[in-house]
């Protein structure tokens, strides 16, 4: 019993609760259904919280360990191994704040099959929490691969009109880069003895050839869940298919999972490797963001221009995790942070107006503002966070992240500042795509009659975004919490990499 | 002194309430009205009002305080921190302001004239809120107000490049918010004019300029380890790092200037940027926030002096732009037009000035050009209310019947004639029928046009007698003093065609006197236009002599670490452009005053330059060739990415026909050979070779359990083959 | 040359001819006789190694036994020859006999291209009584025998799942068992 | 002059009480002639060989003259096998009396079968092995072609007997070449004499000839052929049984028979099993893709498995490696059982008479009306694709580990773009199943639904808890050598 | 005595003999019988190297055969003529209903 009251196993597991009690509602009890989802999500996230009131912000290990052999095979000890330290809290506060939200968001959006959208959501949980916090390769493949299976349905179920074609090649892209990740996993068990991360990360020397390799091989999974450019074409149809909630947590948390996997499994296990590719690595991050900028501003549909708009965030993300400094490192935690609130309250808000209008055409909208001003208002603010105005929160993200790669591009590792360079040019795109979609939608005249009769924002709506602007804001003008939460892990990988 | 040192120290403390007054007070007007929506009351135009006119007065009270303080503490800069910001590894940001005797001028600058712009806005939007048919709109436009205010502080005090960045795009966002303010109109304008657009265009051209700032930014971080003011100033004078670098540190600045100050080639986005109203006009782009990037220079002038060459580029940039404006400023007819570009124009000036090194010259400009240019912006706001309600008059009384109005205003816009109460053509003697405006609005032509004593005369005195000596090139002076006598003569063509002969429209004839809370503004303005060229008295005698010149080398001679020089006044110089002033207003009424327009009539400069006169009003076709060798190559690559290579290539070519289809054509390959036809070939190619006849191949039979067996069989054949014979 | 190996070429000849009699002919009884020569040629072949007791099984079980049970179904079935005409796959046949040429080829390398050959046998008398093959049978083969059992068994009740069904035909109604 | 005692039977006793126990049948059958009650007796049987195959483990012998080898290996095999037969019982019996041909005879031959597949596992002695194949082929045969007057069943039947047969002959020839080496068939013996024999060449073709012969059973692409034919036609719960046990009898004897035999032959064996390997796992899962019939699906499915088992057979010659991956093997076989008895169970609940309801249109609209059906049917099918956490990424974990470990990476990267390749063809189920509508039919039949809800849980739960399967498997290996 | 070579060498041909009926025939029970040859090319080997060896356990194994062929027929003789009675052939190209 004491091992299952492990507060890591709880905030993982906890959910299951919530999962077992669904199973026995009738699918008629659509409210039921809700409030339990809710109920047990907001718990979730109030144990995540106990987690952040025990945790030690000063201490750079992984702390509240839970560690148990699950079984062994050959010479293998394979763990259940759960861990938290500064790299991952933020994740994981972020997983179990998000789910709340977009449960909330789905309140009158999900008519159809509520129980099994709920069950498939609090699963969802689950496996976003366990990634973040698997600390043995094994688990964390588990819980890695088991995240597909709810948000296959949530697309393939709930989403749009093309939703099997993007369910599946969803599924099946993410599994392409998990299993060649996969074959490195065992590689690491076969030649170090054992998927305990941090023995594995103590031990190190893996030969500089094959780290290359395995570098590689990790990284095909991660990237194509980033998704770095040119691998994210599966993103704007799951982006676009999804149901509003579904694109939330897949932006704001899924996304999270392949950055963090850089973070945590690339960069500390092959140390030599990782600053052998940072440059490559920097180049397609920069190639994302100036690309996904620049795909984005040709978008017709409001929801793909996010999609596409998270290529290039993430862009910026990898180029803090590349710039392999603490600043850069850390700048690309706060982005990871920053871009699941923001983009995610950008996809709440796409959902909004969908509810409404079932379209997300840009054509059918302008001028928004007259009739949904509180709204608009908030979109406003969301957007501006995206485009990182100073302030609020993307902009420290960004920022740092551009300091960090500019410090990077005068040392060996990235070698040139261009990097750094062109990828603030992005920010200036940014702008260009991000008021775009923001004149297009509610500047201008209202001309299209079918927009005069909306209504604007209702308390449970509001009630959705709040909390997401309240980090917006808190994040932008005060993020020492945040950093000091991360610093010294941060720092502890930096010293691993020995630059 | 009537207050003790201790005690004026003291108000040191408070400098952070520049930033929350004004704050609190966007926070109360953005929430007042939905609580007092629920509690089914109102939150009516004056609560807003007073709300957001004292938001910013209290700032500007605190702003004197600094003042004062300052003055008791002899100069000396003050650091107040507030609270930690960013803080990694070695990178430690905090919130903290600075106080020294160059941020408190703009404090006061940006408070006592925004403090000016509230209280007008608090009549002028009443009347405009009500002709643009959104009355709702009042207490957003204070809001926008407050907000501006607040970023404007922060850029103005903050003690960090990174928290001068953080007002620097604050204030670009209030730009964008305000000049879109009116979001819904002009949506078929296709010169740039469309609102929304125009908020559009300021943003991004000013983000191509934060992308400099942002740039320079990392430069100095890893350099000097820091952005603080107080940090690295010092260092930078005996800096000894890689050569050129302090020069990239200030070419980037530069291209964050030319965004935030609208110089060459960033300059497009201002003019457009009148589609604002009018007090935004005058507040953000004519007397505080354009003056962002003067102010960047002066603050960094450790910098820009610690490297040889910038100054020529920056005093090259400035002139060019003072030159280039005022060319195009003779050629618009839009009144505010006319003002924009004059600003861009005055801008190059301090730009020029700060880019020679003379700092005070151009913060001396600068504090006089906001006086000034403020009051002309509001006067010609208060021009344009006056012909506004002289072409439909508003009932004053019933705001319940506006909401009746708005529509037949609306329709009124889309389908009769299309009247531009901006439009100088449509004006015409309104001296005598607005004359408080008229007056105050010579003031500030004649300040502007730099005729002695008013305030511009002496500040663009002092850049053009720096410019004469600037060692540089001398091509600075030439363009300074060939911008001066446009200057007056644009201005001089505005007045006449503004003020003078007979109104050329119904609207004009019917203009009516503004109401007191705009004139009062005004009012001050123009005295302070008057009388503001003496607070920095060239002369030894009389007034105290430089007074702002020293006030602000407190801060220069700090951070430069060489006392500031004042140059004599030099009677040559100040003749020689009075008498050139004066020549261009002379000329001016030539051709505008003598011979007044008549309605539907050309231009007579028009007539006189032809072609060149074109140019002038088609602004030098620079909007169209951004648009050619910017925008439209810009949308093409982006609709070739995305529609070209991300969707057809990338996504359905390589994804969907690449991968997936072939993909299945194997698959079904493998399952049903037979049925893809492919074995029938053989076989049919086979039998060809083999029997030499066909007939029988009619009969067509299967046999699998064969074909199976044959499969069994070649594998055993090929795995003995192997093992036996290969191996 | 040995008589021995005069009358091996000799009944090898057989033995392949019957052999490719029964691949060769389009009669299937004829097939069946060619099969039975052949299986009658392998006891020879079964004296000659030693295995008198096998080669008596070989003609009473094999080649008495098992073909007539064939011939009895050709018969029954009417069989004898086929209905219907050439196939459409005729790339099967040239190329199972590329195949059936390679694999012998293969073997033939197996036989005969080693180091080592198997030579003559040394010569023996009783060997392969049926004493003998009894003693071996029951003492070190006890479980192979038992499962063999059990396969018989199996396949018995197999055949008649198999074959007796009650089947319906229009017309006429008929139980057949076997 | 015997040598036998009553320990020989006792240390067989589940293979001779199974055995000894289908006579019984036999007769109950023949005097009774009640289907239900044979089947109800043939499930006691197998539980009570359940039973005696649990006691036995941890015993180690060998019985008849060393004709057969009892270990740990032998009894996971047992259980396994054992255990499916019992599925296969609990899946036949109201399918049959539904399709009208329910006959006492069928779980007789059953048990047969399973017999002959428990005797692979442990036979020691090449005879043993090519007995104990016919017997787990022939009752195959007939179960395949068990449906009366029923072309495709009859079909099935026939094709499977003849390319078995012809398969069978290679085995014989195979066996014959070893015993011209080596002058035996005992595989201790064969082992001792194979350094000192005269025609190593005669190993090489004879073991090859086994593995083809093997092969055969088991599904390896290029004789696989008949696997997806003989799958459609037979009926549905034949074909769970063939799948499961066939595989499971033929790989355990392939591992027993090349472990403790051919170690020699491994490393001229490595190319041609990667090529296998390779073949069946391209083969399989891409003709997969293009079926639309759930049965032919599986089958090809199961061809695709059988070149993942193959994969860690690739490695058994290494020493100090084999037993990795033996464990991996009986691993992934007890996975593949557990999931395909599962999916099986579901196809059943579809199927309708005149071999409807088995086109993946007949499952639109499952996941709304059925939830719980097909939520274990979504079970089911993660698991084939090797999803967490489910057995069947056990399953492939560890054997691409064994792979990995054996240094052949680029077989182990085949094996997962295949797995890959499997995911879209069992997603499209998944996609008719949740994201068609339609009004499928289903029946509910208790011992359907206890299959079905058992082996659900079991995929899911059996991989959460897999240490302590793991330790028996890999226990069961060290008895091997 | 002839050499035991001869013996598998002879038993290699007829195993392809009949082999190649299992590939080229058409008529079920013709293809049974060739499979019939292909288990009696393998008894000549068994009983060849029993000779060879002097043991009698090739010979035993030959039994062995025998009786599984025995099985064989069985079985395989009633599913032809199950098919027959189905199809009313025993041409085996007509029992490719399933394919795919």
């Amino acid at each position: 019993m004491d091992f299952i009251l492990q507060p890591l196993n709880l905030v993982t597991f906890f959910p299951l609760v919530g999962v077992l009690i669904l199973l026995f509602l009738k699918k008629e009890q659509k409210n039921a259904a809700r409030w339990i989802a809710m109920v047990v999500s907001l718990a979730t996230f109030g144990i995540s919280l106990w987690v952040l009131a025990q945790f030690n912000a000063a201490d750079p290990n992984l702390q509240m360990e839970v560690k148990a052999i699950w079984f062994s095979f050959g010479e293998w000890d394979i763990m259940y191994a759960l861990g938290i330290d500064g790299m991952s809290i933020l994740l994981v506060l972020l997983t179990t704040f998000l789910t709340p939200i977009s449960i909330l968001s789905t309140w009158t959006a999900v008519e159809d099959r509520v129980r099994d959208f709920m069950l498939f959501f609090l699963l969802l949980e689950i496996g976003m929490v366990g990634v973040f916090l698997a600390q043995d390769l094994f688990l964390f493949y588990v819980f890695w691969e088991f995240t597909l299976v709810p948000m296959y349905f949530l697309i393939g179920i709930w989403g749009g009109d093309q939703r099997m074609y993007a369910a599946i090649k969803f599924f099946l892209y993410t599994m392409a880069g998990s299993i060649l990740m996969l074959l490195a996993i065992l590689w690491l068990g076969n030649t170090q003895g054992t998927f305990y991360v941090p023995d594995l990360v103590a031990m190190g020397g893996i030969p500089d050839s094959i780290q290359t390799w395995l570098f590689f091989a990790f990284a095909a999974a991660f990237a194509i869940k980033v998704p770095m450019w040119p691998l994210h074409s599966w993103l704007p149809d799951a982006h676009v298919q999804a149901p509003t909630a579904g694109s939330v947590i897949l932006a704001g948390v899924l996304l999270k999972m392949g950055t963090y996997g850089f973070l945590r499994f690339n960069i500390p296990l092959f140390p030599q490797a990782a600053k052998e590719w940072a440059w490559l690595m920097a180049l397609l991050a920069v190639i994302g963001i100036l690309y996904g900028a620049l795909v984005s501003y040709w978008q017709k549909d409001v929801k793909k221009l996010v999609a596409y708009s998270s290529v290039s965030h993430l862009g910026f993300v990898m180029l803090g995790l590349f710039a392999l400094n603490s600043t850069g490192i850390q700048g690309g935690i706060l982005q990871m942070v920053n871009h699941g609130i923001s983009t995610g309250a950008l996809f709440l808000i796409i959902g909004m107006i969908y509810e409404r209008r079932h379209t997300r055409e840009f054509d059918e909208f302008g001028g928004l503002w007259k009739v949904m001003p509180v709204y608009a208002v908030l979109t406003l603010i969301v957007a501006l966070s995206s485009m990182g105005l100073p302030g609020l929160n993307g902009f420290v993200g960004e920022f740092t992240i551009l300091l960090g790669a500019w410090g990077a591009g005068q040392t060996p590792v990235l070698g040139s500042v261009l990097y750094a360079g062109f990828a603030a040019a992005g920010v200036i795109l940014a702008a260009v795509y991000i008021l775009y979609m923001f004149g297009k939608m509610f500047l201008g005249p209202l001309t299209n009659p079918k927009n005069e009769t909306l209504k604007d924002l209702n308390l449970r709506e509001i009630v959705t975004l709040v909390p997401l602007l309240v980090l917006i804001f808190w994040i932008g003008l005060y993020p020492k919490p945040f950093f000091d939460l991360m610093a010294p892990a941060v720092e502890n990988l930096v010293a691993i990499l020995g630059l | 002194m009537l207050l003790s040192e201790t005690t004026t120290t003291g108000f040191f403390q408070l400098v952070p309430w520049i930033v929350f007054f004004p704050a609190i007070g966007l926070l109360i007007n953005t929430f007042m009205p939905l609580v007092m929506k629920a509690l089914k009351r109102e939150w009516g135009e004056p609560a807003v009002a007073i709300t957001g006119v004292t938001a910013s007065g209290l700032a500007l009270v605190v702003s004197v305080l600094q003042f004062i303080s300052l003055r008791a503490a002899h100069g000396h800069e003050q650091v107040v921190g507030v609270a930690d910001w960013l803080n990694i590894g070695s990178f430690n940001i905090p919130w903290e302001f600075r106080v020294d005797t160059l941020s408190v001028t703009m404090m006061l600058v940006v408070s006592g004239v925004g403090t000016l712009i509230h209280l007008y806005s608090v009549g002028y939007m009443h009347y405009d809120v009500r002709y643009k048919g959104d009355p709702k709109s009042y207490a957003r436009f204070f809001v926008y107000l407050n907000l501006f205010i607040a970023m404007m502080m922060i850029l103005v005090s903050g003690n960090s490049y990174l928290m001068l960045f953080v007002g620097w795009e604050g204030v670009g966002l209030c730009s964008f918010l305000l000049i879109g303010f009116w979001y819904t109109k002009n949506p078929d304008a296709t010169d740039g004019t469309k609102n929304s657009y125009a908020a559009k265009k300021a943003f991004i051209a000013n983000r191509v300029g934060d992308f400099g700032f942002l740039m320079a930014m990392f430069i100095t971080f890893w350099h000097f380890g820091t952005l603080s003011f107080s940090e690295i100033f010092p260092e930078v004078a005996h800096y000894s790092g890689p050569d050129g670098l302090i020069w990239w540190i200030a070419g980037f600045m530069l291209l964050g200037v030319t965004g935030k100050s609208a110089q060459i080639p960033l300059y497009v986005w201002l003019p457009d940027a009148m589609a604002g109203p009018t007090p935004v006009s005058a507040l953000i782009h004519a007397a505080t926030m354009v003056t962002a990037g003067v102010y960047l220079v002066a603050r960094s002038a450790p910098v820009f002096n610690a490297v040889e060459g910038v100054h020529v580029l920056v005093a090259l940039v400035g002139a060019a732009t003072a030159l280039f404006a005022a060319t195009i400023a003779v050629g618009q007819y839009d009144i505010k037009k006319v003002l924009a570009y004059s600003t861009v124009s005055q801008l190059g000036f301090m730009v020029a000035a700060v880019g020679m090194g003379a700092y005070v010259a151009g913060m001396f400009h600068l504090v006089t050009h906001a006086f000034f240019k403020a009051l002309l912006f509001l006067a010609s706001g208060s021009v344009i209310l006056a012909v506004e309600r002289g072409h439909h008059p508003l009932e004053e009384t019933g705001d319940a019947k506006h909401t009746g109005h708005d529509s037949h205003h609306d329709d009124h816009d889309a389908h009769h004639e299309v009247f531009d109460p901006q439009d100088m053509r449509n004006m015409g003697g309104l001296r005598k029928r607005i004359p408080w405006t008229f007056w105050t609005y010579m003031a500030g032509t004649l300040a502007l046009a730099g005729i002695f004593p008013f305030a511009g005369f002496w500040s663009k005195d002092e850049i053009l007698l720096d410019a004469s000596h600037f060692e540089g090139t001398a091509l600075v002076y030439i363009f300074l003093v060939i911008a001066a006598i446009f200057t007056a003569f644009y201005m001089g063509r505005q007045v006449w065609m503004v003020f003078f002969g007979e109104p050329r429209h119904h609207a004009a004839e019917e203009a009516k006197e503004s109401p007191w809370t705009v004139l009062v503004p005004l009012v001050v303005l123009a005295v302070l236009s008057v009388l503001g060229g003496f607070m920095n008295w060239p002369f030894k005698e009389g007034l105290e002599p430089h007074a702002f010149g020293h006030w602000l080398d407190y801060t220069f001679a700090v951070s430069t670490g060489h006392e500031g020089h004042f140059p004599e006044f030099d009677f040559g110089v100040a003749i020689q452009s009075t008498i050139l002033a004066v020549a261009a207003i002379i000329g001016s009424w030539l051709l505008y005053g003598r011979k007044p327009l008549k309605a539907g009539q050309t231009d007579p400069l028009a007539k006189a330059l032809g072609p060149i006169f074109k140019g002038m009003n088609a602004k030098w076709w620079v909007d169209e060739l951004y648009q050619a060798v910017i925008l439209t190559p810009y949308e093409k690559l982006a609709k070739f990415l995305s529609q070209t290579i991300d969707w057809n290539f990338w996504h359905d070519w390589f994804h969907e026909k690449g991968i997936r289809d072939n993909f299945q054509r194997l698959a079904r390959f493998l399952a049903d050979p037979v049925d893809l036809g492919f074995i029938d070939r053989i076989s049919h190619w086979l039998a060809q070779g083999a029997q030499g006849s066909g007939g029988w191949l009619s009969k067509l039979q299967t046999g699998y359990v064969r074909n199976y067996a044959l499969a069994v069989f070649t594998g055993v054949v090929a795995i003995l083959g192997y093992l036996i014979l290969l191996r | 040359m040995d008589a021995n190996l005069i009358v091996f070429i000799i009944m090898a000849v057989v033995a392949v001819g019957s052999a490719l009699g029964m691949l060769l002919n389009r009669n299937a009884v004829y097939s069946a006789l060619f099969l039975i020569l052949n299986f009658a040629t392998m006891a020879v072949f079964y004296i000659i190694l030693g295995g008198p007791f096998i080669a008596m099984t070989q003609v009473t079980v094999y080649a008495g036994a098992i073909m007539v049970l064939f011939l009895f179904v050709i018969m029954l079935l009417g069989a004898e020859e086929l209905a219907g005409g050439r196939v459409k796959i005729d790339w099967q046949k040239p190329a199972a006999v590329v195949l059936g040429l390679l694999l012998m080829a293969e073997l033939f390398v197996v036989v005969f291209f080693r180091e080592t050959v198997f030579g003559e046998a040394a010569e023996l008398t009783e060997f392969g009584t049926p004493q003998q093959i009894g003693l071996t049978l029951f003492n070190d083969y006890l479980l192979p025998f038992e499962i063999t059992a059990f396969l018989l068994l199996a396949a018995m009740i197999g055949a008649i799942v198999i074959a007796r069904r009650v089947r319906q035909k229009p017309g006429k109604q008929e139980t057949e068992e076997r | 002059m015997s040598g036998y005692s009553l320990t020989d039977l006792v240390n067989t006793l589940p293979i001779t009480f199974l055995l000894l126990w289908a006579l019984v049948l036999v007769l109950v059958e023949a005097f009774a002639k009640r289907s239900s009650l044979t089947m109800v007796l043939a499930a006691v049987g197998l539980m009570a060989a359940i039973v005696l195959s649990v006691m036995q483990f941890g015993v180690e012998s060998s019985a008849f003259k060393g004709m057969l080898t009892i270990d740990g290996y032998a009894i996971f095999i047992y259980v396994l096998v054992l255990g499916s037969g019992l599925l296969s019982i609990l899946l036949s019996y109201d399918y049959n009396r539904r399709m009208g041909w329910a006959r006492g005879e069928y779980y007789i031959l059953m048990l047969f079968s399973i017999a002959g597949a428990m005797l692979m596992a442990s036979a020691a002695n090449l005879i043993v092995v090519f007995l104990a194949l016919e017997l787990l082929s022939i009752p195959l045969y007939i179960l395949a072609a068990f449906v009366p007057n029923n072309a495709a069943s009859e079909e099935a039947g026939l094709k499977y007997f003849l390319l078995g047969a012809f398969a069978g002959g290679f085995v014989l020839y195979g066996i014959a070449l070893i015993y011209g080496a080596t002058g035996a068939t005992d595989l201790t013996e064969v082992v001792a004499a194979i350094p000192t024999t005269q025609s190593p060449v005669f190993i090489l073709a004879g073991a090859a000839l086994l593995l083809i012969g093997l092969g055969f059973k088991v599904a390896v692409v290029p004789f696989h052929m008949w696997t997806p034919d003989v799958y459609e036609g037979a009926p549905t719960p034949v074909t769970a049984y063939m799948a499961v046990v066939a595989k499971a009898g033929g790989f355990a004897a392939l591992l027993r028979v090349f472990i403790s035999a051919f170690p020699s032959v491994a490393a001229d064996l490595v190319p041609v099993l990667s090529a296998l390997v390779i073949l069946t796992l391209v083969v399989g899962n891409l003709a997969a893709l293009a079926q639309k019939n759930i049965k032919r699906m599986f089958a090809y499915s199961s061809i695709s498995h059988a070149g993942f088992i193959m994969m860690a057979f690739v490695t058994y010659g290494q020493p100090g490696l084999y037993a990795d991956a033996v464990t991996s093997v009986l691993f992934y076989l007890l996975a593949f059982a557990v999931t395909s008895f599962g999916s099986w169970a579901v196809v059943i609940a579809l199927e309708q008479a005149e071999g409807k309801g088995l086109n993946f249109e007949d499952y639109a609209g499952l996941g709304r009306k059925y939830p719980v059906l097909s939520a274990a049917m979504l079970v089911f099918l993660l698991s084939f694709a090797g999803v967490p956490p489910t057995l069947g990424f056990g399953g492939k974990f560890f054997l691409f580990r064994t792979v990995l470990e054996g240094g052949y990476t680029g077989l182990a990267i085949v094996g997962v773009l295949a797995s890959l390749v499997s995911a879209y063809y069992y997603l499209r189920v998944v996609i008719f199943m949740y994201f068609h509508d339609g009004e499928p039919q289903v029946r509910s039949e208790p011992a359907l639904n206890l299959v079905t809800a058992l082996t659900a849980v079991g995929t899911i739960f059996l991989f959460l808890f897999s240490g302590q399967l793991l330790a028996w498997a890999s226990q069961a290996v060290l008895a091997l050598l | 005595m002839v050499p035991i070579d001869y013996y598998v060498a002879l038993s290699a041909v007829l195993f392809t003999i009949g082999a190649l009926g299992v590939l080229t025939r058409r008529n079920a029970i013709i293809i049974f019988m060739s499979i019939e040859l292909m288990l009696n090319a393998g008894n000549l080997l068994f009983v060849a190297f029993a000779r060879m060896y002097e043991a009698l356990s090739g010979q035993i194994f030959v039994f062995f055969v025998m009786t599984v062929a025995a099985a064989e027929v069985a079985v395989g003789l009633a599913l032809i003529v199950a098919v027959f009675r189905t199809k009313n052939t025993i041409n085996i190209d007509e029992a490719s209903t399933l394919k795919g």
